[in-house]
């Protein structure tokens, strides 16, 4: 088996869930190699949209930001905030990948402070930016992240964009898009979903070299278990190579 | 119209259209020379107290030398509209510039990390703030280029950034489902960098605009800074590529290199050694302060501050690095 | 004095109305001609906007359609119907030339039908296009049109596009954009404002050769006197020169 | 959301944004050729009984071309977008293809007159109306554009217009302002006239645009037809020209001069003669009747039209009237 470290796994397993023919919104760093690896193996017709404006472009090398030149080298259009967003919203934006400071069992995600005085926080983070956005209209969110049980807590200290809510029905009943919401959460460790009624987030797959113990241990609430759980695709020397050569050649994303 | 549910957030601008009509009214419409220095338009345009919103995003075609000029003018007490705020935020931070902020997205720089200083400032207590997204915020800037005091969208529902918003969750009387209405943004002031502007104030863009043509039309008074001002005929020979009409501008500046150190798209590349001299200095506030002082405070103009950092060799490196070509210029 | 038509006497009359520095939206025929000639007298800061986008154009010719490629013929900008109608809804469009089937003594205008049966209509007439629009947002709404009783009848029997509505403060009730409103009516034989409480029709000035005999006889309903009528000034010969060598020399407006 | 007020027109579209949601869900993003002959788009996306929108103004930039399919193909029964149409009206009213028609302007083709034909279909009974204005109609494309249900104008309150259209008028919660409410319009299929597409449907526009932007992000199915099929590359090189983008699209077909007798900017003007001979014909049921047979009815293509109208010599003589420039062609 080739060797690999954690960011590469966790990219390669985020790429094979990004189908062919089907579009996604990401931000600079992990999400976005995933997603450029994705069109080097098997889903070259998948369409990346950036939030700042940028549609299906040739990225020639990883972006800085989110809006900088890169995001819309060759692309078919340079268009805006409201046009990325709006089209998230009409429901043509299948999958994103966000991030935060702290996620819970449902998949909410906090990226806005620690603290309970909100005009003084103890920390402040940046707070939702497109986040928010994307989490709410497309249609299966992704979290890749690494785990621990700091980062994955039973309640997020602050909703700065949604997951399932409280579970069950919350999110349908909230307002916010139908049938939309967390997908899949990507760690170092494994690959949970979330359980079809609960909505509680559970365990799917386990990456090599880590065992249940070592996912639940790293985990701040009870996670549960899908009926069987299988260890996590380790990534093949093809995506290695294409990750390594051609989508991250400077190691900004893998080297960390 | 029943209010099921509200943020708490307060707003710090009035959405009321009437209002924003009655200011419009008197807006001037002629077609008249507009150009001036960055100094006196922002001495002349932005004021203490005013409500703020830079265009671009964060740093990419955004007004950096604007952003310097309001520091060292020394403005204080501004509302800040932070969306896809990143060096301009933490600029307007070392300045604090600002007391009041609609939050989005602050005190990051992206892939490049957080701002010390600014993220101590948000800490303090001294900055209240309201909390949205970065579509909110474009929404609400929207509605007022729309002329109307709110439009209804449909994120945050269910979460804390609602909670924190001043936003109002309302049931859509043509199908029962939730909206949440984002109240119209008028903001007071706001600074635009595009590629080409006249002296009139049309302006064009190119690449991607993220929230700045109703940015443009939401601002009560704007500035545009341009790489380039060109002729009238520019426009009016292609009038399909006009981002900003001229009755928009209140003042036009010619500021070649203004988003640097940022990323103008077509123009030139970001400066990652600078970003990074500026994050790495922000952790010791001494040096912070000499920093400040070499590189905003004792700088006439915006060519000062780029030739304390590499000059026009840096420029055209940043050029080539823009354009993905080797550096031919000596 | 000069020898001139009822049409150039009335375009003579509404192009003095525009204001320099201002901004106008315009439609085909009489209203174009107009803010053309006030550009070539005086008013050559007046910015004219046609609702299909075209913004400042200089017009080579009279268009046959708010839309053709007349309107943005070196334009500042070739925008679209929400640029427009949105500009003028922030209240930056001064004002506005409209027309109707019918108008009313408070300047509500009638381009929908004749006939009470909306479904099946005796005479279906286009509709409001875009003149709800300008009518709602521009701060000034005139009216160019020949006077007679048919035309100018006590009520509309639709109102298409708001003038005063039913007078008074009405139209400030009924949600429209506040202070904005009908301003001169200008026919063949005189020119008519707006009575400042009551918002009805008032006769300001009359044209040459029409006594007032003949307004009150062409008109449908009472109309009131401004407590000063003065004759309306005649058409200049430069004003004449102007309109029939430059604004309309194939005489497409002044020739009917 | 209390209602102050609502009009008795019909809504002919469901403005749910979730149900819309459903079908965008699986609307393909494939990037894959989808060029055909307008005899198949129309064949494959128009239906009888589907809600139709006409991109363009009219007689400027409008998919004429198309229109003659629709009533060659002889559709019926369709719900009509009566926005800013002239002569898209006038042939597809020639054909009656639609019996519900959401009304802004209609029968009339601006200076040139009314249009006989058109006129007694709408006074027929046979056609059921709802009332709009221009800015209505493209504020309720806005709406479905920006995938919501309703954003709030503020035209048409005290007017008939209102009270026969299919609004509702509420009030502001942030500023107690009254607002009408736009219905989001979903068209179940559009066809928007460009000067220029790629196979797979990304579309460039010159000049004025009207309200089709928002017509493309609002509509169902989207057939293009485009004066030109252009390389991929000439979007990739210039993104910031990029009108429509290519999964919007769901038909591809070039055809040139398509707009005619209409006006294409920057390709050649309109046809007075032609849309004078349409006009006065329509005054004689017999005679109009030959004239459809002749124009419509018994031409394959857009260019048999074109060659019983002038051919290209026409097309060259209306292309130096749409430049201003002497007329070179032989």
């Amino acid at each position: 088996m080739a060797d690999y470290n954690a960011m590469e796994m966790m990219i390669c397993s985020a790429a094979r869930e990004l189908e062919d023919g089907s579009t996604v919104g990401v931000g600079t760093g992990a999400p976005c190699a995933a997603a450029m690896l994705a069109q080097k193996t098997g889903s070259s017709n998948l369409t990346i949209m950036f939030e700042a404006g940028g549609i299906a472009p040739q990225l020639p090398e990883m972006p800085i930001s989110v809006g900088d030149s890169r995001t819309t080298w060759k692309a078919v259009m340079a268009s805006g905030m409201c046009e990325i967003m709006e089209t998230a919203c009409r429901g043509m934006l299948d999958y994103t990948f966000l991030g935060g400071a702290q996620i819970d069992m449902y998949g909410n995600l906090n990226s806005t402070r620690i603290g309970d005085d909100h005009q003084k926080p103890k920390v402040r983070f940046p707070g939702s930016g497109g986040a928010n956005d994307f989490g709410s209209f497309a249609w299966r969110m992704m979290v890749m992240t690494p785990q621990d049980a700091k980062r994955f807590v039973e309640r997020v200290s602050y909703i700065t964009t949604p997951g399932w809510l409280e579970g069950g029905d919350s999110r349908a009943k909230s307002g916010l898009p139908l049938n939309a919401g967390p997908y899949k959460i990507i760690t170092n460790m494994a690959v949970m979903d979330f359980e079809p009624e609960s909505k509680r987030m559970r365990i799917i797959s386990i990456n090599h070299g880590y065992s249940e113990k070592d996912v639940l241990d790293n985990c701040g609430f009870e996670l549960l278990k899908a009926p069987r759980i299988i260890e996590t695709s380790p990534p093949t020397d093809e995506e290695l190579r294409i990750l390594r050569d051609e989508v991250d050649p400077l190691k900004l994303v893998i080297g960390r | 119209m029943e209010v099921l549910e509200q943020g708490i957030g307060k707003l710090f601008t009035d959405p009321d259209a009437d209002k924003a009509r009655e200011f419009f009214r008197k807006k001037s419409r002629r077609m008249e020379n507009k150009l001036m220095t960055l100094k006196d338009a922002i001495a002349k345009y932005v004021h203490d107290g005013d409500y703020l919103a830079i265009g671009g995003f964060g740093a990419i075609r955004t007004p950096i030398a604007a952003c310097h000029e309001i520091v060292r003018q020394r403005r204080k007490k501004l509302a800040f509209c932070g969306h896809t705020s990143t060096h301009d935020f933490q600029i307007l931070a070392a300045g604090k510039c600002f007391d009041r902020v609609d939050i989005a997205y602050i005190v990051g720089l992206e892939a490049r990390g957080l701002s010390t200083v600014a993220r101590k400032y948000m800490e303090s207590g001294e900055v209240e703030v309201t909390e949205w997204t970065n579509y909110c915020l474009s929404a609400r800037m929207k509605a007022a280029a729309m002329g109307v005091s709110f439009v209804p969208i449909r994120n945050i529902m269910g979460t804390d950034t609602f909670k924190y918003s001043g936003a109002k969750k309302i049931k859509c009387p043509f199908t029962g489902q939730y909206y949440v209405l984002m109240p119209a943004l008028y903001p007071d002031v706001s600074v635009i960098h595009v590629h080409e502007a006249d002296v009139y104030g049309n302006s064009r863009i190119r690449g991607i605009t993220i929230s700045d043509l109703d940015l443009a039309r939401a601002s009560k008074r704007l500035i545009i800074t341009a790489e380039r001002i060109v002729s009238t005929e520019t426009f009016r020979n292609e009038p399909t590529y006009t981002s900003i009409p001229f009755y928009l501008a209140d003042a036009v500046c010619e500021v070649p290199f203004g988003s640097y150190p940022g990323n103008m798209p077509y123009e030139y590349f970001s400066d990652e050694e600078h970003f990074n001299e500026w994050l790495q200095t922000e952790k010791d506030p001494e040096a912070f302060e000499q920093f400040l002082e070499k590189n905003i405070y004792s700088c006439e103009t915006h060519f000062d501050y780029i030739r304390k950092n590499g000059g026009i060799e840096k420029m055209w490196e940043l050029r080539a690095k823009e354009l993905m070509v080797d550096n031919n210029a000596k």
